[in-house]
């Protein structure tokens, strides 16, 4: 399907679910290695954007994702809420147009990333969402260069998100609260990477319907 | 987990709004974005100071609200940080045309926010002093560096002063600095405190173990020692503070013991005649004291140990009048 | 149990020496008996009030020793009455010829001791006003009566005022006499606290239930009642407490809200903002008010309310200044 | 034996001794219905005053009895420290003599319970140690007027005693800290009536050596 308004509509409401449903998870995550409120914080920003594109008329994908960043911007706080706010924030500035193709698609990608790590300067391998979202990048980058369709370059991301969420676990934090643990913080998968990968997941799972 | 609290998710409304109540002459709360200011402005031309963080460390930072110490407030949801547009209301709804001292806690989350609200502030003069004084965590240029803990109180009370004093941003900027600089704190946690909407505590410690070098988010600490007694948890904290300090005979410090929320005030008392032993055993004169529960974790059990430098401006400024909530003279 | 303690047996020495240390410029540690007096002399001709009772309370009695309050605390062991030969030789040294008006909490151990004393320290004219403020318990000539809890600060602030401005003996008993009979509280506990010598918690408390009509020494309440939300539990303390003053509209109060030791202050605004818009749907006027842990009972966690009737005498009385480590205004 | 002033001696000894064992016993009582300070109240007085009594030079019973009371008195506190401080006071006053017949020792008996009374106006039933002393004291002078012994004297008072105390099982407290609990009071033994048990025991082992 194509990846329009509808399925930017669609991924926020899939992924507005999918926190809710992982909130304990996300919180038991930051319990180890940080605060354990990033399921409460991610929950409680997008339960507000969920109310916010609620019958929102949105002309462009870009629309839609800048209602996501104010939002989140203005609701989660912690280090997740300026980081994520921004991702998406960057994103729309990318997507303003009516449907992605392939390259748009690793636009907005590459957008998001860019937001994140201008905002928390954080490199890969400091065990932060950096770590999902880069190898996500690449692997959305390469697929598009191989001629996928737009769903397939999403699911490709995914698939690196996923696989560079595991490799924050033998890591040692030296960005975000974990980093304050030292090497009490090898063992445990980042809280932000796991929630990267569940917005990932989202996204891909509203363009396969 | 029983608590004396409403709906998790109102707790922190609920508490600024009885604070509000409690102190009409002293602040006043704003809604929509939350945050809380002084009752009555200090005088137009006058530096404002402002601050915030996640609630859960009460008194700090609203208590901390009034005559001669911070202009406005802001908390986020409990041990998270207030969003940038909270910040940004704050920071314009103090200026007095004199521009306004951001005061952060050097958590990311804090750090990221405060600046993004920096940037929607356009028009006020906006001026940031980070508080790291947290010796637990290594610093260095790679990392996130130094927490801010207890601390923030002393560069709060004392950049203040400086403030009503009449300093002007710079000056008001560079005291804060100073403060921040020749301040170091460490903690102990003997029991973990539970957030309110997560329903358990935030680490788990065992019935005959403690957890040294703790932030005050429930964030578990540098390491973990079997439980000792006061005097020998006190001198685990005191020497990396003095050794990073580099105190030396004949210097003057201010010696402050914080309670993290559920210690008995009789028990920081204990620790406190401990720590100045050991300062005055080096040559260390303790010139200012603070004992208090004034940043908090919750209703965490333990305690933290700062020690702040003193030379004869910043001792004038500590000394100089404050009318607050929590915190008055 | 862990505590930041050293040895239990000299829990109390060695915090009260801290205390002193602390605070030199407020008051002073005597030993042998145990006893804190004002650093600084009230005036000749002025009574002296001298408090005092079992330790673990902190910060009362000895953080209310100072100018405008009490003139000498004494502390006996944790939860334990003071003994008499304490008792009596701080009566002895802060008289200042105008008499002694000594302050004590209705239990039996206080008021046994406290008798002794009286008897011990002949030469100084000693009168004695009972706190017994505890609606929890029924009062009646055949039993030992109310107990004193929290409204024993509001008895020492307003009597001390009394004495400040000059009134005589019979006039300062009077006053405190009429803040006694003024006041009630009640309070709940939702865990217990762990005595330092005994080593487990007072009493036992399952996970779903909270004590209501607890008193300050770790005794079990009245009755317990499954866990409950804040405005249920406020509303649970504060009515037998508006009911036994016989409160009526368009009367005005001073409403304390007091916490336990171990119960953080945001959660105590929580309270204070239901307990005062009960209040005020009643039209009584909530005048003055107090938020904070000032009458603790070791880390318990839980709060107690306390209402005392105001008259314009009460009021300024109660405005007027106090300058003490733990009360300043 | 003779009961004089070694017998005196041996009593505060054997007293101290039993109190430091049953502390934890006393305590929990205590912590039943009161504040959970009864044995360690009577175990820091007991404690001094077996300091206090090492190689005193006293004269007469009275001599002793009335160091214990002294030393009670500015080292027990509570309520348990006046009112034993009193009883020890008042029996110290009608045993200053070397040796007691078996109506001295009833008259010791009389004036301690006499000093509890006077001192903290309970009556019998009201649930506090006056439950264990005043049936000591009835049993102690039908004793003594039937022809026992002076230790025989303190044999029957440790009886009296101790049934006194399990009398205070089914008793509701209304003096004392026990009466707070009012009706939760019942179905605990009052800790003072034990440690009374201990005291009459100790002075009834002490005339058996
Ligand atoms: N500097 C940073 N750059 C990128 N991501 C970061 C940075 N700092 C923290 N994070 C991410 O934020 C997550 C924590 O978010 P959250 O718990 O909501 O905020 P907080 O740490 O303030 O409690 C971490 O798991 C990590 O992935
Ligand atoms: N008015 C009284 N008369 C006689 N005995 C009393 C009275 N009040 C209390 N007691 C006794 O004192 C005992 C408690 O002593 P203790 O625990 O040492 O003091 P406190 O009650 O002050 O903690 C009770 O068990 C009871 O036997
Ligand atoms: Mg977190
Ligand atoms: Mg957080
Ligand atoms: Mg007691
Ligand atoms: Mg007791």
């Amino acid at each position: 399907m194509s990846l329009d308004v509808e399925w930017a509509l669609r991924w926020v409401r899939l992924s507005a679910d999918s926190i809710a449903e992982a909130r304990d998870e996300l919180t038991e995550l930051d319990r180890q290695i940080g605060d354990g409120d990033h399921g409460a914080n991610l929950d409680r920003g997008f339960a507000a954007v969920r109310t916010k594109v609620d019958g929102l008329e949105a002309e462009n994908v870009g629309d839609v994702l800048k209602v996501v960043a104010t939002t989140l911007m203005s609701t989660v706080g912690g280090a997740s809420g300026p980081l994520y706010g921004t991702a998406y924030l960057r994103a729309a500035k990318v997507t303003g147009i009516p449907e992605l193709n392939a390259h748009a698609v690793v636009a907005l990608l590459e957008g998001a990333l860019e937001g994140i790590t201008s905002r928390g300067r954080a490199e890969v391998g400091e065990k932060t969402m950096v770590d999902a979202w880069s190898p996500a990048v690449d692997a959305a980058e390469a697929a598009a260069a191989a001629g996928a369709s737009p769903a397939e370059v999403l699911e490709a991301a995914l698939a690196g998100a996923e696989e560079g969420a595991r490799s924050t676990v033998d890591l040692v934090a030296t960005k975000g609260r974990a980093s304050y643990l030292g090497e009490r913080s090898r063992g445990h998968l980042d809280p932000g990477a796991r929630s990267t990968v569940l917005l990932l997941a989202a996204a891909a799972e509203a363009a396969r319907g | 987990m029983k608590k004396l609290l409403n709906d998790p998710a109102k707790a922190v409304d609920e508490s600024v709004e009885g604070f509000g109540l409690a102190h009409p002459d002293l602040v006043t709360v704003h809604t929509d974005p939350l945050f809380v200011t002084r009752a009555t402005k200090a005088p137009p031309g006058t530096v404002a100071l402002v601050s915030g963080g996640g609630a859960g460390h009460e008194p700090l930072h609203a208590g901390f609200v009034g005559e001669g110490m911070l202009d406005a407030a802001v908390p986020g949801a409990v041990f998270t940080s207030p969003t940038p547009d909270q910040v940004a209301a704050a920071i314009e709804a103090v200026d007095n045309g004199a521009g306004v001292l951001a005061i952060v806690k050097n958590y990311t989350g804090d750090v990221l926010n405060f600046e993004t609200a920096v940037e929607l502030a356009d028009g006020v003069e906006v001026s940031t002093v980070l508080v790291h004084d947290d010796v637990a965590v290594e610093d260095s240029l790679y990392t996130a560096g130094r927490r801010g803990v207890a601390g923030t109180v002393l560069v709060e009370k004392i950049a203040g002063a400086a403030a009503a004093r009449g300093d002007d941003l710079a000056g008001v900027t560079a005291i804060a600095e100073r403060v921040s600089s020749g301040v170091r704190s460490m903690g102990v946690a003997l029991y973990a405190p539970t957030v309110p909407h997560v329903g358990r505590p935030s680490f788990d410690l065992p019935d005959d173990e403690i957890e040294i070098g703790i932030g005050i988010h429930g964030e578990p600490g540098r390491h973990r020692i079997p439980a000792a007694d006061a005097d020998t948890i006190t001198e685990a904290l005191l020497t990396p503070i003095i050794e990073d300090l580099r105190l030396e005979s004949g210097e003057r410090v201010l010696l402050f013991v914080n309670g993290m929320g559920g210690t008995p005030s009789s028990e920081l008392y204990v620790v406190y005649r401990r720590a100045r032993r050991l300062l005055e055993d080096r040559g260390v004169t303790v010139d200012r004291s603070l004992v208090g529960s004034y940043v908090t974790s919750l209703e965490m059990q333990g305690a933290s140990l700062t020690v702040l430098r003193l030379d004869d401006e910043l001792t004038s400024l500590w000394d100089a009048p404050v009318h607050t909530p929590a915190l008055r003279w």
